[in-house]
């Protein structure tokens, strides 16, 4: 981080004023737009489950990163941004897995009569198969 | 140094004033979407809680979903995510014009998000009985999409400002008058037009179930907010017709920038929660 | 100069008040009493002290070190009075990576010690090893604001379902005990330091602890979980009986309750016993005045089991009266005594409350008058209870305002006395 | 230099007066009422966090003192429980949200920015709207003392369901738990607002030179509970905001009847519950990282370590909560997980330690009162360092957790650790804040008394939690054992009570009586002792460069080379118009306000009110982005004195 204090003036970043980014702009939105009618086509497909989850996960992952690195520019910021966001981005990421797994194990199991005759929701389930 | 604002060329990527050399709007605005993160965290965890495990009497989401609405409203929110990147793209460049269109343009498509996401939800409570006190899943559904919902309505308030904003005159400063005026009327009629719409639009959906529906009863059902929609649209014309020079140009960018910041976060919280609320159940 | 002088006189007290506070501590006045953890009576009980004595230790000779390296320095390099501030200042050392490595390493390894036993302990008394597990008892106890009910899934009785009891928890010594843990309302938690650590009852959850005592005897327990207003005062009992006892206690507690026969007259009487199981003392002016005595005369197990004994001079008439008055107040309606005429829930289950050694959750012992007090006015006996409110007042929806259903007189809580005591 | 010159970024100066109309017309008072409420300074800022959380703190004491006679003796009758609980609740929810952390605050706005050389903080209004929402969250939590349904009484982390409609206060119309979940609310916003300006504060208005690595210590711990706020507070507040449906709006988040898991609740409180215990204790650290050298005449011992453990401490923190719940049953992998991960926070913890001590090594000494607090800082911090390590051990926990050994953990950590160091740090900056020094003598009494005093409350209590003694009991039984531990406890507590009496008394009379000193009385080493006391509104009246880590200690050593540079400077800056100074806002305190009128319509449920707030709120803040940042501009003489414009408004 020191690096970015002392040099200040040095521009990182290889990236040209006058060039519009127009048709990056354009073509990555057009690239979100065919990912997501992925996403929705696949879940129809008699596909094995752990696959569909799979690319699900890898889908949103890749949208997520383009969005984030292109739209908001993230790719021509100064990496401190990156990081900022990321600090937020994994501690959350790693929060809701650990609740997950936390709520996932079997001592987990919600007893009582709320819970009678319940049955575990179709998400859980195959997830939980993993 | 504070001179070079009148030649246009600004680095928007180096702010001299600052350590770093990133604006101090920017630092901000990203720091706070990592705090933001961790609000969507615990939200979505809450949801997947109690997904793994739904209490005795659950309603299948499957049969209170309709995934086609959904992925609509989805696309939408990632062509005013394109737009709203292109507005920002825009100013920096100074291309006031190409800067009002595009802000227009995500306002626009956040407004049909938000349509979409009301009419969902009047659909679910009325036809689907799915209630935020109906059941657990109702509760954290509409917590979670009601929570991301009013992101969006923040996002949209704050673009409509900023559009307003862009029709600063050049020869007024902060405190003067008839700007001031002018802006809180342009603010009203926006209000207007926006309330007026997505209520004929929501109930245009209604009615799209009802047997008797034709083209001709809706209008005639609903003239009185058509013609208030449509004056408040003239209005609107009316006030965003060019006026002489205005004192918003590149150097605003960074206020653009970090709306932009924020729109897009609720863009990819959309695309965490699409999948993870809704098409999970469909596997 | 003056300041100083009362400076050090505060000192001096200030030390020899801490003195005479830690004075007890050396006959082990601190560490020992009815709910002590170090005073352990089964296995579970034990591994958590081991493991704390591990952490204890350990983290003792780390603040000795520590502690001491800290004071030398200290004395080491101050400035002493007198000495000027001028001279030159000391070397501008900025630290040595050797030294902070190799402490980073001490402290890891001090780490592993605690964290060995620690593991093996939380596999350990999780639940009832896979050796014993076909020996153990299992018994389900259930939070209320503000006492426990205990049931016995294994006892069933013929027409009245599983055994109930309620505040005291009868167990086989020498046997491990599995405890599911529900809750009907609040979060509680279930404790007998003396026999293991703590679980919490949470509701919709399915929790459960497993302890065992290694011999006969009667032990305090306490809900260890903020659970509103009378949390201070949810307290329980465990019993432990030996097999043979246990055994028989069962057999009698599937019995109907008891009926005095119209001419019954009481056993011979024995001296009241000296045991203290709650302190709070009753005075009219004052109620709930502090009182008390520091330690037991008499063993509480021996003290428990001459409560299972008939009490001298029963009056049948009387007790027939509290029978009738028992329906009448409407007691029965939350309370429940088996063979009898209640069969409220909501309530402790009353079928042999004269034989429990305290009432009301363990916050008074059960003698006449305070049983006569906590019938008269529960109010001013435990602070929000479930018997006050909602029982003798009730909230009127509209108003908002509580309404006293009922009361008990005098006359009519000597005989409620007679006949709950009579149950045994 | 960058940080003389004018951003593109920032919007354009403020216009003359004459042109504005009155909502727009910005307040000027230097002194008096007004100055005070529009205040953008980061010093007054400061000052007032400061002297509202002692405030805080002697009302959170003062329920402490009430406890502590409750407790005193077995059966006691002087509390009912119903007054007993509230006392705790707001002891604790008034001692950590409205005393340490505002107290916390305070040294952050006043210090940080002096420490790193800059004129103020990145978004100056923000942080006063921080201060002003800090107030209302204060207000709504308290005002249950002074209405029918009573102050809070559900615990500081308010376990559901006793939250809930059917258990919190079932005897009256009751609105404590919904004050409780609003002031909560309230808090976080005003927390995570300031914290972000913080953050953006270090990172960005940094002194030329003042590399990441050669920030103070303090400032550093600044930045890292800055983040550690800014990330756990979502956690609490969404849990909040369920609570709020819960009681509300019939949702069923923790509502047991409708399947909701009152588990939940916990696992996300202390998610946000244990890195708040870090935001607790990293300021104290800092501070002491700043006193420790300063009065042993060397640096800091180790600093890139310190700060990484710092770094590493916050990271950590995120992954031990449920040390919290291992009495829930969460089942042995779980529990054995979060057991070991709690014992790994030792390790960095264990470094700070060690590091301070290697600071004391081979120093000269010099023992004034901010050093004994912070000796005694390390002393204490690292018992209740310790016990925390015997509560990680799962097993042993189970027969700690909710006892008073816990209490005894957490008052070893809270007052041995965050207060000594705060109060540590009061006595050190208060020569710089007010130009006074508070006598040797009394200081050291104070501490005394209070370290005494503090030992003979807090010790005992870990024979009295592992006796069996639970916390949270409004009274104990007379035959448990525990009569004498709880007696000596109270004394110790009234003890404790006389040595604060005396530290604040003396504190008073120090402010208008006091010895005056000139600048840098301690021989300190960073920058914020290198300007004059009390300091000017501009702060510097040179933007300092930095060559070194301790960079006033550097000054000091290099004189003329420091000299020349700020001869340049000087002149760069008057070449761009003056110092620019922002102008003072009505705003903050109004949208502030606002959000106080729409809190307490929702905890009584009065909706339509909540939306009257609402609208007012977005009024306020309409007209705050209206008035933008402004400023003006500050020209010196050759002293340093700013040379007084002629409209209040100096333009270029
Ligand atoms: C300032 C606040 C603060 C701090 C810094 C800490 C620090 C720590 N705390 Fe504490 N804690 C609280 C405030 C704090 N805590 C509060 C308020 C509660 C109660 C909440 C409630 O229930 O109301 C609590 C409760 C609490 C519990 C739950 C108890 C229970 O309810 O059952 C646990 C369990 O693991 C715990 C552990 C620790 C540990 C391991 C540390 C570690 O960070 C300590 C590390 C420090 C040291 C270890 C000492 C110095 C190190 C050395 C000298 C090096 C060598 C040492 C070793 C190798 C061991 N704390
Ligand atoms: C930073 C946090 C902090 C601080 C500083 C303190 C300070 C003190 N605390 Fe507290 N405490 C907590 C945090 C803190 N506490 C928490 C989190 C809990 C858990 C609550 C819960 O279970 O929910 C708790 C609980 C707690 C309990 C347990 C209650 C129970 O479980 O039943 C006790 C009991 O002795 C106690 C005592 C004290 C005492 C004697 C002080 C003393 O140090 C106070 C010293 C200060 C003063 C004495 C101020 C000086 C005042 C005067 C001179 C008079 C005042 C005059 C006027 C107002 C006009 N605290
Ligand atoms: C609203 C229902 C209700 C009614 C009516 C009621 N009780 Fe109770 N009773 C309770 C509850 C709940 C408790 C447990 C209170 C506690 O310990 O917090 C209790 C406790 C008791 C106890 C102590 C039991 C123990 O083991 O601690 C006795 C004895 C008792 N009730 C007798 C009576 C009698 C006699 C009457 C009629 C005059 C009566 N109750 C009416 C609900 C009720
Ligand atoms: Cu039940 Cu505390
Ligand atoms: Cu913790």
């Amino acid at each position: 981080m020191s690096a970015i204090a002392a040099s200040p003036a040095q521009d990182s970043h290889g990236h040209d004023h006058g060039q519009s980014k127009f048709h990056i702009f354009v073509q990555i939105a057009m690239l979100l737009a065919v990912i997501t009618g992925i996403e929705i086509v696949v879940i129809y497909l008699p596909l094995p489950h752990l696959l569909v989850l799979g690319v699900l996960a890898v889908f949103s992952l890749v949208k997520f990163m383009l969005v984030i690195f292109i739209f908001m520019h993230l790719k021509w910021d100064k990496l401190l941004c990156t990081i900022l966001f990321f600090i937020g981005l994994v501690l959350a990421t790693g929060t809701v897995t650990a609740l997950y797994f936390l709520f996932a194990v079997g001592d987990s199991k919600p007893v009582g009569p709320a819970y009678e005759g319940a049955t575990l929701a179709p998400v859980a389930a195959h997830v939980l198969s993993v | 140094m504070s001179s070079h604002s009148a030649s246009g060329a600004i680095d928007h990527h180096r702010d001299a004033t600052t350590s770093t050399g990133i604006p101090n709007k920017k630092v901000f605005m990203w720091t706070f979407l990592a705090s933001d993160c961790m609000f969507f965290g615990a939200l979505i965890s809450m949801h997947v809680v109690y997904r793994i495990h739904p209490p005795a009497g659950s309603p299948d989401p499957r049969s209170i979903f309709s995934i086609e609405l959904t992925s609509f409203s989805t696309f939408i929110l990632l062509m005013s995510s394109l737009l709203m990147a292109l507005a920002v793209n825009a100013i920096q460049k100074g291309n006031l014009r190409s800067t009002r269109n595009n802000l227009l343009g995500t306002i626009f498509f956040g407004l049909i998000f938000l349509a979409c996401q009301v009419y969902e939800f009047q659909h679910f409570v009325h036809d689907r009985g799915l209630t935020l006190s109906s059941s657990l899943f109702g509760s954290t559904f509409y917590t979670l999409t009601g929570t991301h919902g009013c992101h969006v309505a923040i996002g949209v308030l704050w673009l409509i400002l900023m559009y307003i904003r862009t029709f600063k005159p050049s020869d007024a400063d902060q405190s003067s008058k008839p700007w001031f005026i002018m802006s809180i009327v342009h603010l009203l009629v926006f209000a207007v037009a926006v309330i007026l719409g997505v209520y004929v639009v929501v109930d245009f959906g209604h009615q799209l179930h009802v047997p008797t529906f034709t083209i001709g009863s809706f209008l005639a059902g609903h003239l009185l907010p058509l013609i208030g929609l449509a004056a408040s649209i003239a209005g609107l014309m009316f006030l965003g017709r060019s006026r002489g020079p205005v004192d918003f140009d590149e150097r605003n960018a960074i206020d653009v920038e970090s709306m932009g910041l924020y729109w897009h976060f609720v863009d990819i919280v959309w695309i965490i929660i699409f999948p993870v609320v809704y098409l999970l159940e469909y596997i | 100069m003056t300041l100083s002088f009362t400076l050090r006189s505060a000192l001096r007290r200030a030390s020899s008040l801490m003195f005479v506070g830690l004075l007890p501590l050396l006959n082990g006045g601190w560490i020992y009493g009815p709910q002590s953890t170090f005073e352990t009576h089964g296995p579970v009980a034990k591994t958590q002290l081991d493991v704390f004595y591990v952490t204890l230790w350990v983290t003792m000779i780390i603040f000795v070190l520590v502690a001491s390296v800290l004071a030398y320095a200290t004395l080491r390099f101050r400035v002493r009075t007198g000495e000027s501030a001028n001279q030159p200042p000391p070397e501008q050392s900025h630290g040595n990576p050797l030294i902070e490595l190799g402490l980073i390493v001490l402290s890891i390894a001090a780490l592993v010690v605690i964290a060995v036993p620690t593991l093996r302990a939380i596999w350990y008394t999780y639940d009832v090893p896979e050796a014993e597990r076909a020996n153990a008892y299992e018994v389900t106890a259930t939070g209320h604001q503000w006492w426990f009910k205990f049931e016995y899934p294994k006892e069933q009785i013929e027409g009245s379902g599983t055994l109930v009891t309620g505040n005291e928890l009868v167990i086989p010594a020498g046997r491990p005990v599995r405890v599911n843990l529900r809750t009907v309302d609040v979060i509680h938690s279930f404790w007998v330091p003396k026999l293991a650590g703590k679980v919490d009852m949470m509701p919709n959850r399915g929790n459960h602890l497993w302890l065992k005592a290694d011999e006969p005897g009667y032990f305090w327990g306490q809900c260890a979980e903020f659970c509103g207003e009378s949390h201070a005062v949810m307290r329980f009992r465990v019993i432990a009986l030996s097999e043979s006892d246990f055994a028989a206690w069962v057999a009698q507690q599937k019995n109907p309750a008891r009926t005095v026969p119209g001419t019954q007259i009481g056993a011979t009487p024995t001296a009241s016993p000296r045991v203290e199981f709650a302190s709070y003392t009753y005075e009219r002016q004052r109620p709930n005045a502090p009182g008390w005595s520091e330690g037991f005369s008499r063993s509480p197990f021996a003290a428990w089991q001459q409560k299972q004994q008939a009490d001298a001079g029963e009056s049948p008439e009387l007790i027939a009266h509290g029978r009738k008055l028992f329906i009448e107040k409407k007691c029965a309606g939350c309370h429940s005594v088996r063979g009898h005429e209640g069969a409220g829930i909501s309530g402790p289950d009353l079928t042999r409350v004269g034989a429990r050694t305290t009432i009301a959750g363990g916050l008074l012992e059960n003698t006449e008058q305070n049983l006569h007090r906590w019938l008269t006015e529960p109010n001013n006996v435990k602070p929000g209870n479930k018997m006050w409110f909602g029982g003798y007042v009730v909230r009127n929806n509209e108003t908002g305002v509580w309404e006293q259903q009922f009361s008990i007189n005098d006359d009519e809580a000597r005989a409620l006395v007679a006949y709950l005591h009579s149950l045994k | 230099m960058q940080a003389i010159t004018k951003s593109d970024f920032i919007g354009k100066d403020a216009p003359v007066a004459e042109k504005r109309p009155l909502i727009f017309t910005r307040p000027t008072a230097k002194t008096g009422l007004v100055s005070w409420l529009t205040t953008v300074d980061h010093k007054r800022i400061g000052l007032l966090y400061g002297v509202s959380s002692l405030i805080f703190f002697l009302v959170g004491g003062f329920e402490a003192l009430l406890i502590r006679v409750q407790l005193a003796v077995p059966n006691n009758t002087f509390l009912s429980a119903q007054a007993y609980n509230e006392l705790f609740t707001m002891h604790a929810t008034t001692m950590i949200f409205l005393a340490v952390m505002p107290l916390s605050a305070a040294f952050f706005n006043y210090i940080m920015p002096l420490q790193i050389g800059a004129r103020d903080v990145a978004f100056p209004r923000l942080n006063g709207f921080a201060f002003w929402v800090f107030v209302v969250g204060a207000i709504i939590l308290n005002v249950g003392w002074f209405v029918k349904s009573g102050a809070p009484d559900v615990g500081w982390f308010g376990y559901a369901p006793l939250t809930s409609t059917a258990y919190s206060n079932q005897f009256a119309t009751d609105m404590s738990t919904d004050l409780w979940v609003m002031g909560l609310q309230v808090l976080g916003v005003s927390s995570i607002v300031g914290s972000l300006n913080f953050i953006v504060t270090i990172i960005n208005l940094r002194a030329p030179g003042m590399t990441m690595m050669r920030l103070p210590v303090f400032t550093w711990m600044t930045l890292i509970t800055a983040f550690l706020i800014v990330l756990s507070f979502p956690a609490i507040t969404i849990a909040l905001v369920a609570l709020m449906m819960d009681r509300s709006f019939g949702t069923s988040f923790f509502e047991v009847s409708n399947g909701g898991l009152p588990i939940l609740w916990q696992h996300l409180f202390w998610i946000f519950g244990h890195p708040e215990v870090y935001i607790l204790i990293l300021p104290a650290m800092g501070i002491i990282s700043e006193i420790l050298p300063t009065f042993s005449r060397k640096p800091l011992f180790g600093y890139p370590i310190i700060v990484f453990s710092g770094a590493v401490i916050g990271l950590l923190g995120f992954g031990v909560w449920s040390h919290h719940m291992f009495t829930t049953g969460m089942g042995t992998m779980a529990t054995a997980a979060f057991s070991v991960a709690t014992m790994a926070i030792a390790v960095p913890t264990g470094v700070k330690i060690f590091n301070w001590i290697g600071t004391l090594w081979n120093g000269q000494l010099q023992m004034r009162t901010p050093m004994m607090f912070a000796l005694g800082f390390v002393w204490m911090f690292m018992m209740g360092g310790l016990s925390g390590i015997m509560h990680s051990a799962a097993p042993a926990d189970a027969q700690q957790q909710d006892s008073y050994f816990v209490v005894a953990h957490f008052h070893y950590v809270l007052i041995g650790g965050s207060i000594f160091g705060l109060l540590a740090g009061i006595h050190y900056w208060f020569p710089l804040i007010f130009g006074r020094k508070v006598s040797e003598a009394w200081g050291k009494a104070s501490f005394w008394v209070i370290f005494v005093g503090f030992n003979v409350t807090f010790f005992p209590m870990h024979f009295l939690g592992l006796n069996g003694m639970p916390r949270r009991t409004f009274t104990y039984d007379g035959n448990m054992g525990w009569n004498s531990a709880n007696f000596i406890a109270s004394v110790g507590a009234m003890i404790l009570g006389i040595g604060m009496a005396v530290y604040f008394v003396v504190m008073l009379y120090t402010y208008f009586k006091g010895e005056k000193v000139g600048r840098d009385p301690w021989g300190a080493r960073t920058l914020e002792w290198s300007i004059p006391n009390p300091p000017p509104e501009h702060n510097f009246s040179v933007i300092p460069t930095v060559h070194a880590r301790d960079a006033f200690w550097y000054e000091k050593h290099h004189r003329e080379e420091i000299d020349r540079e700020k001869a340049q400077h000087a002149a760069d800056e008057e070449a761009h118009g003056g110092i620019h100074m922002p102008s003072q806002s009505w705003f903050p305190i109004l949208a502030a306000t606002s959000i106080l009128i729409g809190g307490l319509f929702i905890t009584n449920h009065h909706f339509l009110g909540a939306i009257g707030g609402g609208v007012l709120l977005f009024i306020t803040v309409y007209l705050w982005a209206w008035e933008g940042p402004g400023g003006y501009h500050l020209h010196l003489d050759k002293h340093g004195n700013p040379i007084e414009p002629k409209d209040g408004h100096a333009g270029h």
